[in-house]
């Protein structure tokens, strides 16, 4: 293996296939002809790429759950529950953390420990154990465009299952999900492994069948600065591009200063769309996405749902495409199906209440974005300097370098070095910028940000400020202020 | 009176990091000796470093909600090596779902845990605890 | 009786007293010096001016519930609940509806048949029949400022018996209390008896206990106009301050636009301000009050919720010094204390989540400002005017003029004309402006605002926009938009 | 056929006068003749208006949550006025707090009124059983 940001071509796609579909018993159940002819069968109000490219032409926000549990019957009982009491718009199919890590035996164990308990003991739905034949019941059981959720370095085998059942939209890539989701997988490796997904639903794609991607923007949920997530969000835009993808969706995690927060969302989109344009990618259609807040939760159920809330607020104003929504139970573990409704519930409530507001172009608002956007540019263009002009290639050097260095990653493939911390007014700057290949202005702006707020709580711009603000939202302050 | 030695670590295929690391700032500040794993930490890791280590006591957290399937047979495993007289503590999102703490509690101590503590417990508590329990300063 | 605003003098407030307090036999617990003496022992903690004084100053936005049930212990244990669990800055003393109209045998009955049924029949605490010691046990019970909140259009005894009873702070006003409050009531009348209690209020003052004294400002609480409640509240601060008031809470309720609320709530306090100075007030302080939206709410609780946080959010985003308190519950019932405390907590989530962002000021929040400005202007100049230079007299006949008028009101001394509905954004216009005492301009701006909407929904200005926007929030939704 | 008759209003204390003007706009456009007493309405108000108006049915609006002390007694008022034939609805959010609503209904069902409304009761429901209980149209 070599990795170039190149196609990969059809014959050493075949061979890796080979390969892949046997990691598992079910990957024998994968038929790719037998699956187009399937999709094409799919009402097009379940192709999750054309319901998302109708909400950007309208304008609206659609709001998304998270939902996996062990077993199918269960897994259809909540996804129904979603869309009939919680008024989703869109479906997800959460993978359980075992086959995340390609632990099928412990998954297997998982699904038979629920099984004679009575409640789900796996954090998510083990598709890759329960196969093609069972997504695509679980596919036929809904009524809404469904997308598979995870967090899978090597997604090969699960990807492969999940299309052929059915589903129309596959989160990840091979930074997003190896970075916050792994310790030790390297990302040559991921990388590669993900090349491989992108040139599935490139393959998809070339057979007539839309399959939405989407890199999944938060990284590792806690005050990740939007540059960092733009970045990534960019660079894997340009990997599936190049391997055929037609339909991605790009996302932010919302860290709760709403001009910034509302800035991040517009940028992301402008800045995805020019490096698309800008490598020679013209068909792509790029939608936004923003999670609501990804940190810590209050454990207070109201308290959650004051958060869920100003998420929903902040999509709305933003303007994003969707927004994935959290729910009452966060701080406390996985949600019952009437705590994920109540969390839509409240979503809905507010991104239909606010439909018909946007946030003005403000100074601001293009403050913020003008930061962003010079941010992102230095960031992406060391990134392609790093491999003298192959993407993929630039990004391994970048990790290593800590040119993108994500915060409080557990993969040691992340430097670490940069810290974030919340400015005077809650937006999150770096009180540290590590390695980050930013002009001595960028430096200045966030140093000076930090002094601000040094200044007015009467400390030193100092590590317990970051502690303080990994904390806060789950005290009720956005800010961690000394008590 | 010299300072314990703690290991630590999130255990199993559970990548959260963030409270890890914050857990072993704060440890470190309070004098403790810190051996922090990492994430997904398993049974034998914990067990080779506490021996290497000569540790007073080991710090499983699991947050992702597989800690029932992920320590089971730890704290025999700990006895077998030699380990009798290491405290075993559990803290985090134990178990899949929000489920009466009190259940929780019970269903890791049987599991040989001296200590489980509920989600979101501060450092502060953690601390306390050690301090009382392993007779620390 | 003839109405002017005119300090009253003090030997017709005393011939007034002694009829006010045979109103009912707790009357006679009512002695003035001794109360004053009972006052000056309160702990400033208590003291609501102080609070308020405080929060403005620091820029705080502090938080509110309703609460009021039939019996004493029952009050005394809804309050604390709703400081300890719901963690309230600011308590209440909510007063049942027969209290409200004087309907003390009433209140006894329900008084009664809740001792035999064991849960409050009533709707809120009904403070005359229980008498000046019960209310002192309450207050003591207690440890934060509380305010009696009610709507009745003669609270002289209620007034009295309140005040002598150590709450300090008391809210409403002859014309807020009135004309969403009453059917039958003269205005001159009830701004008269009104006069009675910010006198009342005054003598307080004079003997050196700060009394906090309040309009209710969302009026009818449905499609009310920012230009309507504020000229109320202006009237009626001026009104206060006559009589001897000092400190004084204009509120507002939450329209759902966020600019226009910001706006109504920055220009609420700049016309206070502007007109107490103008009549020759200087030493009254001011603060503000947003109402979380008072209309119709919808019944799923987790949708309430999402109104309850938008509200929240618009309060602390606007600068509000406080923020009235909705409940999960509001479509069906007066809350649980649980469920009022839930709201509380939803709401302190986000006024402290946000207590370091402020709106800034953008030309859409500036034109917000100007054409709240401009519409009261000319309604309070216009009401002067009518009053031949007496802003009570002008009042009365401003309202039978329908110069002032208040959508949807009860009172048949309101004119009932205008007809507000929503624009294409959400912001509450004018679709009738009745007899308001308008420019062309201004009347062309809110033309214009709704015929923008009737092109959007292809659909005709109609009275059919109006009761759309009436079910509209409660339905999911802001603008109420053909089906 | 001829069109019925209506009286309607909000009884007691009780001044919410909102949804009262919309179900008055909605009922008369539902061809109905209409006879709109306002807000605090009191027992013998309804009953002279129905007997002047020779209603068919008398609507009682209660928002406020005193319904139960309010409307005590009316079936039989109206019966002693010879109303026997009147029939009687009331809606609105008729007791204090949130209660179940079956436990709601029966109680005013009891106190002889032929349909009781849930909160926020629509006024196509209204019409639509308003149609069917009076034979109209
Ligand atoms: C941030 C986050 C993420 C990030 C993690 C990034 C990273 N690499 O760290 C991302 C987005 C990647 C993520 C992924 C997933 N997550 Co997550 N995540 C969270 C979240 C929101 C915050 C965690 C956090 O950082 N808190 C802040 C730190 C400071 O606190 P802490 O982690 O609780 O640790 C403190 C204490 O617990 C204590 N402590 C911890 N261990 C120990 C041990 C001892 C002995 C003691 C005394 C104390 C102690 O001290 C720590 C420091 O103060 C929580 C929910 C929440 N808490 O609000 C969910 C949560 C933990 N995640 C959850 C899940 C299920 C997942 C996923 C499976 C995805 C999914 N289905 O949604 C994957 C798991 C992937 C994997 N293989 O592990 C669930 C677990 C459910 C359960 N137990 O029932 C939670 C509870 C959310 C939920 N309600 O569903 N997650
Ligand atoms: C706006 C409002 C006010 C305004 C009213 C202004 C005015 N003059 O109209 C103000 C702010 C002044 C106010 C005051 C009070 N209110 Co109020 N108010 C509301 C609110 C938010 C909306 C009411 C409304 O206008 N809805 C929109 C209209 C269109 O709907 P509607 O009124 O429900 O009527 C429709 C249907 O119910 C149905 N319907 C009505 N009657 C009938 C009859 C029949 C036969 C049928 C078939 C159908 C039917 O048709 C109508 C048209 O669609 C409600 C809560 C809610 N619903 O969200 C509380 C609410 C009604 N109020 C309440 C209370 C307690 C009060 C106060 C005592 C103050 C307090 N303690 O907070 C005072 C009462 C004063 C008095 N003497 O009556 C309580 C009642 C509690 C209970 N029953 O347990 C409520 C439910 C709020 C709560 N949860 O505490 N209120």
């Amino acid at each position: 293996m070599e990795l170039h940001n190149r196609k990969l071509d059809d014959k050493m796609f075949e061979n890796i296939r080979k390969e892949v579909l046997k990691q598992w018993p079910t990957g024998s159940e994968v038929n790719f002809d037998e699956a187009i002819e399937y999709h094409k069968k799919l009402p097009k109000k379940k192709i999750f790429a054309a319901r998302m490219e109708k909400a950007k032409k309208s304008g609206e926000t659609l709001i998304q759950p998270r939902a996996g549990v062990a077993l199918v019957d269960e897994q259809i009982e909540l996804l129904r529950f979603l869309e009939e009491e919680g008024e989703a718009d869109l479906l997800p199919l959460t993978i359980d953390s075992y086959t995340r890590h390609n632990r099928y035996e412990e998954a297997q164990k998982g699904i038979e420990e629920s099984l004679a308990s009575g409640r789900s003991m796996l954090n998510g739905f083990p598709a890759v154990n329960h196969g093609v034949l069972n997504c695509r019941r679980i596919n036929e059981s809904v009524h809404l465009p469904t997308q598979v959720r995870h967090g899978t370095p090597d997604a090969r085998l699960l990807a492969e299952i999940t299309l052929a059942g059915g589903f129309t939209a596959f989160e990840g890539g091979g930074i997003s999900y190896n970075i916050p989701y792994a310790k030790n997988a390297p990302l040559e490796k991921t990388i590669y492994d993900w090349q491989y997904v992108d040139r599935l639903v490139g393959m998809y794609e070339e057979a007539g069948v839309h399959i939405n991607r989407e890199p999944f923007g938060p990284l590792t949920g806690t005050l990740v600065p939007p540059c960092i997530s733009h970045s990534v969000a960019i660079i894997e835009s340009l990997l599936a591009a190049e391997q055929g993808v037609k339909s991605i969706t790009v996302g932010y995690g919302q860290c709760g200063n709403l001009a910034q927060d509302v800035a991040a969302i517009k940028t992301l989109e402008i800045l995805t769309e020019e490096y698309l344009k800008k490598f020679g990618y013209h068909d792509v259609v790029v939608t936004t996405v923003l999670h609501q807040w990804m940190g810590g939760f209050p454990q207070d159920e109201a308290k959650a749902f004051g958060v869920i809330s100003w998420g929903a607020a902040t999509a709305a104003l933003a303007g994003a495409t969707k927004v994935i929504v959290k729910t009452p139970h966060e701080a406390m573990g996985v949600p019952t199906k009437e705590a994920n409704a109540q969390g839509l519930k409240a979503t809905k409530q507010l991104v239909a209440m606010l439909a018909d507001q946007k946030m003005p172009l403000t100074n601001e608002l293009k403050t913020e974005m003008e930061i962003i956007m010079a941010e992102t540019r230095s960031i992406i263009n060391r990134v392609y300097e790093l491999g003298e002009g192959d993407i993929a290639i630039g990004t391994v050097r970048a990790f290593e370098a800590g040119v993108i260095d994500v915060p409080f990653a557990p993969s040691r493939y992340n430097l670490g070095k940069i810290l974030p911390a919340r400015d005077n007014n809650g937006a999150v700057r770096l009180l540290e910028c590590g390695n980050l290949p930013f002009s001595k202005d960028i430096i200045d702006f966030h140093k000076q940000k930090m002094e601000e707020r040094a200044r007015f709580e009467k400390r030193k711009v100092s590590l317990q400020m970051v502690i303080d603000d990994i904390y806060a939202v789950g005290k009720g302050r956005l800010v961690g202020r000394p008590r | 009176m010299k300072s314990k030695t703690l290991v630590m670590g999130v255990i199993g295929a559970d990548i959260h990091s963030v409270g890890n690391k914050i857990l072993e700032y704060a440890l470190k500040q309070a004098g403790f000796n810190v051996v922090n794993l990492g994430v997904m930490v398993s049974q034998e890791e914990y067990i080779k470093a506490a021996i290497e280590t000569d540790a007073d006591a080991i710090l499983v957290s699991s947050l992702y909600g597989h800690a029932e399937i992920d320590c089971r047979g730890l704290r025999e495993k700990c006895d077998e090596a030699g380990l009798e007289k290491v405290s075993l503590y559990i803290g985090g999102n134990l178990v899949v779902g929000k489920q009466p703490f009190k259940e929780v509690e019970e269903k890791f101590k049987k599991m040989g845990f001296c200590r489980v503590c509920p989600p979101g417990t501060p450092p502060e508590v953690a601390i306390r605890d050690l301090k009382k329990d392993l007779g620390a300063e």
